[in-house]
């Protein structure tokens, strides 16, 4: 992987903003939760050393209580290091996130991060970004749109989720890309469809793209298979997800199997999340 | 200011905490967040004698102030160890000790010959609880006549003090525990993991791949600490003990019950710099209740403790 | 609506819930929450020949996600059982299971006598982790003789269904198992509580005068879940299923990993409601899943369960 | 015991008022935590059918957490059955006090309650009810001599503590009692020295005491010996505290032995928490 691990940093911050808590539409969530909230928190350090597509590591219990017991991992969704603040924008799915959804303006939050290798964001000459967010996966990629804006880099986005109340943050990724392209299962917003259908049509119409690409994990594995189709394969990064204990790369508990032949396991949470799309073998 | 240092199996020790094995790597990732050179060991993820790739993911799952694991061994086989993680660890301020695991007997030894001539290791921690491939997969540490083979084949291939790491899986830890002193054990370590499962009834199947996983943190911590003052009271060798450590005051527990030494384990995975607030803790509440020397609590807990209480560093 | 009725060792139950012997009484003090015919079945306090007193104070103490105890088997004795409490017990509109205990071989046989001809009784659980005075007091429940030893006396004097109940704390679960049914024991019921000890380091002792007590609740919840996967592998005999189970998640884990009947303990103390919404959540549950029959999903998640099914009530 | 067991009530209720914390003087509490709060709760039910020297087992964690696992047993401090309120008045020790000392106004708080035997609070004519409260033993003693002097019964209040600032609710208790009198150990307030100096005092000069105590076992053990004095053996009851699991009389777990010879144990729950002084071995 390109980048470098930065210092992670320990910190107790505070909560800022939020959370701003927003029901999606009955059936956007599988489980029938379906409750996103945002936080912004006052963090400095993680702020200023953070890059788009690391992540943070959440405790989502009071000190001293053991349940729930582990860091939760959480996307940087913006990173705003004048204000030295970051943003983290979330699915409620259990009792972490539930924990985290309970907070409110001054709460302490303890993190650890920026962890993990973010987004290459080197473009060559003549290539274009392709953000594709699957639901909460357009977590990530806002900062990563916002970088790619600042540095002026060619960018497009495309956005899918089951109905429209689950395409999120629409606004601040548009704000960076120019243009979001929608897709949702049920055609309530934008095509309707999968958002890999989409991106082919993307694909086909920009020149040399970079694709970038968080979500659930079959659509990952749609892109995957787009990027290495018919003999061109192209450049591309996945953000993924596995279950974490330490979050640091100690316990060897977050194994990806690794796409070389023969050989073993990445780390997600040291190696990746990102990892270019032809490096990891996904599911395994 | 309190005294925390011990000699534990001939270690000179600034105190008596350490880490876990498996769950500190190799002391890099920590090693971030603060200087190692404050344990009063490190020891090591388990060293095989080839490299391992470990199981498939999912590895880990939460259970209640627990987790599961199942890492499968993961390492880059005593070789690579010594060649590219021993040299940095040499470097630590705090004793290295190495966990050794294996699938044979055979492996065992030959891991810790290996390791004998190192240089720069203090210390093995056998680990028994690894499954015998040579009968049939059950964990080498249930059957006494085993871990005597295991631990017996170490000592003729090393004179690196060793420490054998129980699995407390069996109905009575006093029984393999004599057998891994008899076999020439100095110091044991007690607990390795509880064996556990946790059954996703969605989709009607174990979470973990490989069915069971290793139970460890907060949870098992009373587990543990029976473990401790049960064969404190059978052994004369020192103990590590370790199983959901946390806090200063659980560490006291161990203490108590007839460990001279504890390990941090899974308490990392909560909070990075749980062993230094560990080792603050210790210091501050023998300061506050008047104790010169953490060695005099060692067994304080326990009438039948069978000593040897540590060293003074 | 789902049917979550079964047949359990010959006992038709309105749905799988039962309670834990020594957390729920003689059904009293929840019988004011709650109606006990919405159970399965209730289980009983261990009960002995004479009455007992029970252990010194403090008998409970917390730990993480869990509690120990060591109640020390208080009870009225038999006779007392039979005149005063299971008169209303009869009437509580729920199978009754009578949990025995004993600390000689020939007092559970005696008790079991006892009851076969009391009249109400369901069933009888046969708690074989007391300790065992004749032996030294290590519990009757991690040696397979002396399991067999104690059934087979219980199962010569009554012809009521006999539910051995298996302590963990044992190096192979599966050769108690078998050695209880062997000696004609119908059914299996696991686990009791693991053995764990809390050590208060200001009075540098334990905090239970007896030292150690028994882990229960949601902290032992995946020793359990395994304990039932690996036993309902091992033999043909249904299992109720407990240890740690608070929510219908919980007791799905033990319906898939083989148990034909789950029993809520530790969790009462949480909630008092918590067997009641176990009972709802397992409808719910198979309503939305698509599951009929609550019986289909038995050993769901356990490719080598053995089996029986439970019968459809 | 006299009193007849309600049936309890588990109930979600809401917090009215408070935490209204109070950080006692350095040295109050032994081991230098020593803050007080007080809850104010609605909880109609259960404040119908309290008596005084009940109690509420109350959950100290959020639903679905299991860490802390066990309720907390707390008195009932004051009972406003107009209102439909119980007060709860706690010393943070632990987490699960100090769960609740962080609870705000519109909060829920999980309960089971009212529990156990209260004071018997019928006297004879020519009775004088003496109460001694030591620390936070005052708890259940505000709300008995609110009954009392309700009822217009004869009543005398003592009160000590380690320190002034750990005399709590003085002035609940002297607004039912008309005067408390106070010990301290350091005799920043009061008499300088137990407060079973002060109930010395009092048994000398009132005919007919019925003492009511609560507070730390010490202070207990030398009540239950002054009542027992001399063959001129007084009415006196006390209320204890033991560590609980279900608080019901289910598990058996709060044993206190009993002083009949040789039988068994009360069970502090449901036979308790107030017994008459002579019927309990305290420490057994
Ligand atoms: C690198 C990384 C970045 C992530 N970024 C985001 C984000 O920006 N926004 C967001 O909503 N979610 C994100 N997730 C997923 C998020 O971590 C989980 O939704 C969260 O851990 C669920 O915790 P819980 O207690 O609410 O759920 P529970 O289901 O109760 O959690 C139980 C256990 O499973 C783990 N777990 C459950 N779901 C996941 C998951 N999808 N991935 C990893 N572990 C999981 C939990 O961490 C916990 O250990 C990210 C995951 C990873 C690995
Ligand atoms: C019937 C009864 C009434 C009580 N009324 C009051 C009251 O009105 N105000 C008040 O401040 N305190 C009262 N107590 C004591 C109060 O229950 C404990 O202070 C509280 O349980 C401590 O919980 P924790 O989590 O903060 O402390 P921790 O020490 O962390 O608790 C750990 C465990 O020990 C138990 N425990 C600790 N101290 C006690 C104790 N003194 N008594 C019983 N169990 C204990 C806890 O319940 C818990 O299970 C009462 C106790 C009883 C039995
Ligand atoms: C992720 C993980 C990996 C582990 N790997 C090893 C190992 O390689 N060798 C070993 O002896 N123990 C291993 N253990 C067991 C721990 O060293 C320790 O005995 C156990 O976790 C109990 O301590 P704890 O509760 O403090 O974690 C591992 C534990 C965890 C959680
Ligand atoms: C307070 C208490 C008393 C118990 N008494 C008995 C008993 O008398 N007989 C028995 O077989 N098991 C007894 N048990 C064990 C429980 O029945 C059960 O096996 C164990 O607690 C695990 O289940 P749980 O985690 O759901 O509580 C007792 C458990 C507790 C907590
Ligand atoms: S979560 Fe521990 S190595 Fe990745
Ligand atoms: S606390 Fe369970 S019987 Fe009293």
């Amino acid at each position: 992987m390109p980048s470098v691990v930065r210092a992670p940093i320990r910190e107790s911050v505070r909560v800022v903003g939020g959370p701003d808590g927003r029901i999606a539409g009955p059936g956007m969530a599988g489980d029938g939760l379906g409750l996103f909230h945002r936080l912004r928190l006052q963090a400095p350090a993680v702020a200023d050393a953070a890059r788009p597509g690391q992540f943070v590591h959440v405790r989502c219990a009071p000190p001293g209580q053991w349940d729930p017991l582990l860091r939760r991992p959480l996307s940087l969704h913006r990173i705003d290091r004048s204000r030295g603040e970051i943003e983290v924008l979330f699915r409620v799915v259990g009792r972490g996130t539930g924990f985290l959804a309970g907070l409110a303006a001054g709460d302490e939050v303890d993190l650890i991060g920026p962890l993990g290798q973010g987004f290459p964001t080197d473009l060559a000459p003549g290539e274009t970004a392709v953000l594709v967010a699957g639901g909460i996966g357009v977590a990530p990629l806002v900062a990563l749109a916002e970088e790619l804006a600042a540095k002026g880099a060619p960018l497009v986005a495309a956005a899918g989720a089951q109905t429209a109340e689950g395409l999120l943050a629409v606004e601040s990724l548009g704000k960076a890309a120019g243009e979001v392209l929608t897709a949702t299962d049920d055609g309530s917003a934008g095509h309707r469809g999968f958002v890999t259908e989409v991106l082919a049509g993307l694909l086909d119409h920009v020149a040399r793209p970079v694709v970038y690409a968080c979500g659930p994990e079959p659509m990952l594995r749609r892109v995957q298979a787009m990027l290495a189709e018919e003999g061109r394969r192209r450049r591309g990064y996945l953000s993924l997800e596995t279950r974490m204990a330490c979050g640091v790369g100690a316990c060897l508990g977050c194994a990806i199997r690794q796409a070389k032949p023969g050989t073993a396991y990445y780390h997600v949470c040291h190696d990746g999340p990102v990892f270019a799309a032809e490096e990891v073998v996904l599911g395994g | 200011m309190a005294d925390l240092g011990v000699v534990f199996a001939g270690l000179k020790l600034k105190n008596p905490v350490m880490t876990a094995s498996g769950t500190f790597g190799y002391g890099r990732e920590y090693g971030r967040f603060f200087a190692l050179g404050g344990l009063g060991a490190v020891v090591t993820k388990g060293i095989t004698l080839e490299a391992r790739a470990g199981n498939p993911g999912p590895r880990v799952v939460e259970t209640p102030a627990g987790m599961l694991n199942s890492i499968g061994l993961e390492n880059p086989g005593v070789e690579r160890f010594i060649d590219e993680e021993l040299p940095s660890l040499r470097q630590a301020g705090a004793p290295v000790i190495v966990n050794v695991s294996g699938h044979t007997v055979d492996e065992y030894g030959e891991v810790a010959a290996r390791l004998d001539t190192a240089g720069g290791v203090a210390a093995l921690e056998i680990n028994v609880s690894c499954p015998n491939v040579d009968q049939g997969g059950m964990a080498f540490g249930v059957d006494p006549a085993t871990v005597a083979t295991v631990v017996g084949g170490c000592r003729r291939r090393t004179r690196l003090p060793l420490i054998t790491k129980l699995t407390p899986n069996v109905t009575d830890l006093t029984v393999i525990a004599r057998a891994a002193v008899d076999a020439g054990s100095d110091a044991l370590s007690l607990i390795n993991t509880l064996v556990g499962m946790v059954i996703d009834p969605v989709a009607r199947k174990p979470v973990l791949p490989r069915t069971v996983g290793g139970l460890s943190g907060p949870a098992v911590r009373p587990v543990a600490v029976r473990a401790v003052y049960e064969v404190a009271a059978a052994v004369d060798r020192p103990i590590i003990g370790l199983g959901g450590v946390a806090t200063a005051e659980d560490a006291l527990q161990f203490i108590m019950a007839g460990a001279s030494a504890v390990a941090v384990g899974t308490a990392f995975f909560v909070d990075p710099l749980a062993a230094v607030k560990v080792v603050d803790g210790l210091a501050a509440w023998c300061e506050r209740h008047g104790v010169d020397w953490i060695g005099e609590l060692v067994g304080a807990a326990n009438p039948a403790f069978k000593g040897p209480r540590p060293g003074r560093a």
